[in-house]
């Protein structure tokens, strides 16, 4: 069993069909840009799941194929997209009063820290000469029901992303509901982070060893160990 | 397993409407009036209704029936009295009825201020009349402003034109009205639409509801008239 | 010349078009319910001038021919109209956006009582027994960039609306700019009530006598005297 | 006599913006972007704007060309870098640049607030962050909430698809974002639309911005596409 930094686990498409496949029929979801994009693959709307992009439209279809892209139809990570049949096109006004009114179930979203408590830091390092961005990430963390984060366990030296308190600026306060991680599914609760399901080959300590703040197993945990029957 | 919230019948829909529950019923007027919805509403029972609604309905059918059958409690409002309008006046003159008046603007905004999260919002309708009174007042820019809660519902009836599956709609003329803000208001939005058409139907640039706050959807192809049924004296139930 | 309640001026309908004449091009306009409806039949979109009615249109026409009415696309009062090409419309919310926002030039209101600050009170008369029906009365008047009255000058049994300060409870505080009577043509000014224009045959003294209110002569009146050149 | 707001070119419609102006830009990225506008106010030659857009731009055109140029004071938007915006990032780290940064949903719908005459409201988004320091908190229903004030501009450009004389507008799928808004929001509000119509040309139940929000059109039928010209290395002028 690997104990360092080469702690690898799911790949990041293992990491968005994990989440995908927590997110019900009938949901409404909002997908942050980089690996939280990727859930789109493995869900949608055959399963009775719609996506939203906070730019303006409601029923988010994947990537046309090229040569088809239109500059004026894009997410909010400003990539080109298609709209199912079924799809609404809106202001923006109109698509944060959705957000904030808690008409979408779900937001993935990726993280630079989650706290143990679900305090959610994904918009700035706080650098003084960063350039402060913030999108809208702050609307959607207070307003959607239940926010998702799907982000590698670490940084790319090694450093843990899931912490006792962040130390970056904040995106919201006790707003994360549960995190998918390249090792790990962690449930935010209010006693605390509980491990809910472990990836091939890693173990709890090894796991432990990776994160900032106290991790404890669930009652029942999957068996997702190499020699498992899957 | 692709979403499709239609139901087969008003009954079906309006089910769960339990004892005490707010609802928001569209319209101004006849124009918008689910009428089907709430006769629906009428045969299932439900009673201690709060009902936000622009008026309080005409004769003795749809909204006005609804109150005549003493199912609601309180009404929230901005005109109570128009034309044919009698069972309201009566209640509430022998004190049978609560009646919160709000001005109609300061209304709409409440609804689509409850529907899109903001608790509360100035404004400056009202200021320095009796309708402001025990509400906080604030200086912005050196104007006075009242400040408003937003309002939501358990429930909302609403009466479109056309729908799909997915609860997407568009409506007929002046018949919007309140429509597409109590969809937004609602915890379970209730439509009547005159036509479903299968997802891709619908110009997704001219939907004035998206599908995401409409949770149940009935089709009812001919609506009755409300102006008709009062002028022909009927009465619901 | 008359003194008592026989003083007559003009008809409604010249009411009408006295107001109508002060409404410039480009200008657009909410016509509240009675007399002011008239309006629309001396100014509309061939001068310029686009009605407003508060259930969602922009752009409302004349009533239309009988048996063409559409139960859904009625004005304020309810009433059967049309829309013009180049109509829009919208919901609630959006509409009292527009005219809380400052957006409406001009509405023309009906009035119970008008005071000499322009006050004004058209909704109740306080009365324990009376439904109060606000409607969106109170929202024209704090939005509407300018709010013209249009009534008889006194009750059917010949009491001032005028007045010195309502006796019914308000509508609106100072939000009146100008009232068109039978009699005359009045402007709220912080000095108090200054007449523009005097009905054919209505002396200022007349005038005075019908109104609760002081009332001074503006510089310059029109000669609307019976005998004058028209 | 009847309404006709349209202008024959964009430099008409962009001459009376003054110095220390208050401009709200449309456009999330290159979507929506009034770029004909921009270049024409460029041009113009005002200075010292406040310019009210989502983003900063991006290569030397359009808004970035505005920056660049020395015209924009202060910036207030919730995402000021993205791919190939190098021209804000780098006066602000010059200081010659300042930026209110604002989450992008309290951005619309302050502006939202701005057109609607509603001085401020509530809003859960930016609670316990940095970016409410110095706001007021208050507590609803057991919740924080900041207190956000509407914003208006003295000037707004906007980009739709198609318009008349009246200033109606539709716009095309997500360059909608914050025109109708923005639309709403300014004193002066000036379109480009790639297509004049007639009165009546448009649906009235498709429009989406009623012409009352709009005082100057002008007709650009083949916009320029931003990013096509920051890929070509094009900057303005």
């Amino acid at each position: 069993m690997k104990t360092a930094p080469a702690a690898a686990g799911w790949t990041r498409e293992q990491m968005a069909q994990r989440a995908a496949a927590d997110i019900p029929a009938g949901a409404y979801v909002n997908l942050g840009i980089g690996i939280p994009e990727l859930v789109a693959q493995f869900t949608g709307v055959d399963a009775g799941v719609i996506f939203q992009t906070e730019n303006g439209l409601l029923g988010m279809g994947p990537a046309p194929a090229p040569g088809h892209e239109d500059p004026e139809l894009i997410n909010a990570g400003k990539k080109a997209v298609t709209a199912i049949p079924g799809a609404a096109y809106f202001h923006h006004a109109d698509s944060f009063a959705m957000i904030r009114g808690g008409h979408i179930d779900i937001c993935v979203l990726g993280a630079m820290q989650v706290s143990a408590a679900g305090d959610l830091a994904n918009w700035s390092t706080g650098e003084a000469d960063a350039i402060p961005a913030v999108g809208g990430a702050m609307d959607l963390v207070a307003g959607v029901k239940r926010v998702f984060v799907l982000t590698e366990h670490t940084t790319k030296t090694g450093v843990p992303k899931i912490v006792s308190a962040c130390t970056y600026p904040l995106t919201g306060r006790k707003v994360v509901d549960r995190i998918y991680t390249n090792l790990a599914v962690i449930q935010v609760t209010p006693a605390g982070l509980v491990v809910r399901e472990l990836a091939p080959g890693i173990s709890l300590e090894v796991l432990q060893q990776h994160t900032g703040a106290p991790l404890r197993l669930a009652a029942t945990v999957p068996d997702n160990s190499p020699g498992a029957a899957s | 397993m692709r979403i499709n919230k239609c139901l087969d019948s008003a009954a079906r829909a309006v089910a769960d409407i339990h004892d005490g529950a707010s609802v928001m019923i569209g319209g101004f007027g006849e124009a918008g009036s689910p009428i089907e919805l709430i006769h629906a509403l009428i045969d299932q029972g439900a009673k201690d209704l709060t009902v936000i609604s622009n008026n309080t309905g005409s004769g003795r059918v749809g909204l006005a029936a609804l109150i005549a059958a003493g199912r609601v409690r309180k009404m929230i409002c901005s005109y109570p009295r128009s034309a044919n309008s009698t069972v309201f006046p009566e209640l509430y003159r022998q004190g049978r009825i609560e009646l919160e008046l709000t001005p109609q603007g300061t209304l709409a905004e409440r609804i689509r201020a409850g529907g899109a999260g903001i608790p509360a919002f100035y404004t400056a309708a009202a200021v320095g009349t009796v309708l402001a009174t025990g509400k906080e007042v604030r200086r912005f820019d050196g104007r006075e402003f009242v400040l408003e809660p937003g309002l939501r519902a358990d429930f909302a009836l609403v009466k479109a034109q056309r729908g799909d599956p997915y609860g997407n709609l568009v409506y007929h003329k002046t018949a919007r009205n309140f429509g597409p803000i109590m969809c937004m208001a609602a915890r379970i939005t209730i439509v009547q639409v005159s036509e479903l058409v299968a997802p891709g139907g619908l110009d997704p640039e001219t939907v004035i509801t998206p599908g995401i706050f409409v949770q149940r959807l009935v089709v009812v192809a001919q609506p009755a008239q409300e102006s008709r049924l009062v002028k022909e004296g009927r009465s619901y139930p």
